[in-house]
């Protein structure tokens, strides 16, 4: 397997309302440029949406900023790409989060981001350290057709 | 950034069509209902939901579509949507949406099951 | 003088053909989420595709890659997006660059790309050296109106 | 990454405008040579370039723009612009095309001019 193509995107942005837009539009237009379709560069989209709007609402960070990174690899039988989401704020318990879900397809309100995430993206796991911040990291794939 | 929702009316003869355009976050979302809830203190029961022109949803924004169904269900009218993005229709059945609102591909298949 | 607003981007973009289209697309989101009027935006994406391009037709760098950073700041009186474009490749002499050039105006197949950088650009500065590769940094400013 | 110029041509009773579409690149410029060198064949020695839909260009789609207005000179015809945004105007200006091709505001303005 050879790696032909590789492009990586760092991106830091201020909590500022809607921000998720902005990191979602650079995902997606790296996604398209790397021949993705339509249907999963909008997942791809949706996943950093609610991965950006859990830093900006739970983290209470400090520094006020989301860094994000994107990378892309393409390789002989399709391509793939890998999303880090991180904020530098108080952290959480993952199992703590997922054991306050209710079913999917239940009406609820909210607690749905990481359920959402986790249905976009083929992958997904969350380093998070109490205090020390937040990083979620998801992977998309797309196989050559 | 303006990422701000633009929404439309037009009166039916038994009912609404709410036309929404951009992004459904909590600020959208809130545009929404307050279209709704003036259509239904208006006496609508029965309110269709063009999402044609959304291509973005985030989950603060669906709750909020869900306060308006149970707001309408309350009062025994009914919500139906149409015209999603397939991601933006799978978004709405994890968030359990699609349980107790129809969901259709076009507006005419909406109109006619509806009897707008 | 507060800054209230900053937000970064680094961009990693391998050598191939319109990939300066993709640079450009992306200074170009950021500045528009930043509030530039839309002359400067263009003004901005066309000084990076220059470079871009140079750095493509060049710096014969061997690592086929294209370094990215830009850096937005929002400050009382407007705001100011700094851009590097980086190489690895073999670095040149600004000076005798410049000293190739004909007048601007007079037509010439080539030998325009820093002229125009320069001039769609509030300041550039290049840092190059022998086989160690080129930096080229470049600020645009909009003042409040 | 597809950022293919698209070009249109249309023959006028005095000459042809070309329109373009999308990003004027190398492989760009080369596509509107193509098309500007069968029409010189053709006997065509007034030649309207309308920009209209290019938002971008880049030096070396340029350089070859300056090879077919040299061209056309060399043939006694002349070639001219129109529907510049303002930073391709300022662009073509220091590549130094605004001085041997007439740059106009709107095709009306140039057919004008051009008489085609
Ligand atoms: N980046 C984060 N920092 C701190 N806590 C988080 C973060 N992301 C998620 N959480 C925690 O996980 C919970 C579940 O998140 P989520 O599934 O997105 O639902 P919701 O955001 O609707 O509560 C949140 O309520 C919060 O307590
Ligand atoms: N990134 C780079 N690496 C090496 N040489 C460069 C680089 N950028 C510019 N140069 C040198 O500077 C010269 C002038 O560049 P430029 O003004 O863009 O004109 P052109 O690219 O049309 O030759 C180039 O011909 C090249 O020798």
């Amino acid at each position: 397997m050879t790696t032909t193509a590789e492009r990586q995107m760092e991106l830091t942005l201020p909590m500022v309302p809607d921000i998720e837009i902005a990191a979602a539009r650079a995902v997606g237009n790296l996604a398209r440029e790397m021949g993705m379709s339509s249907e999963h560069v909008d997942e791809m989209m949706h996943a950093v949406i609610e991965a950006c709007i859990n830093a900006r609402e739970h983290s209470g960070c400090a520094d006020n900023r989301i860094y994000l990174r994107f990378l892309g690899t393409s390789q002989d039988d399709g391509s793939r790409i890998d999303i880090w989401v991180t904020d530098h704020g108080r952290g959480f318990d993952p199992e703590e989060a997922r054991s306050r879900r209710t079913a999917p397809g239940t009406p609820h309100k909210r607690g749905r981001g990481l359920q959402l995430i986790e249905l976009h993206m083929d992958e997904v796991d969350i380093s998070t350290t109490l205090n020390g911040g937040t990083t979620i990291h998801m992977v998309k794939y797309e196989k050559k057709s | 950034m303006t990422e701000e929702l633009k929404v439309a009316v037009e009166r039916k003869p038994r009912g609404a069509v709410l036309y929404t355009k951009g992004y459904i976050n909590n600020v959208g979302g809130e545009e929404i209902a307050n279209r709704a809830y003036e259509l239904m203190d208006d006496g609508v029961r029965t309110l269709l939901l063009n999402l044609r022109e959304t291509k973005i949803v985030n989950s603060i924004g669906i709750s909020i579509l869900i306060e308006i169904i149970e707001k309408m269900m309350d009062k025994g009218g009914k919500i139906a949507f149409c015209c999603l993005t397939p991601v933006i229709h799978k978004t709405f059945q994890i968030m359990g949406l699609a349980n107790y609102a129809s969901i259709f591909d076009n507006e005419e298949a909406a109109s006619k099951e509806l009897g707008l």
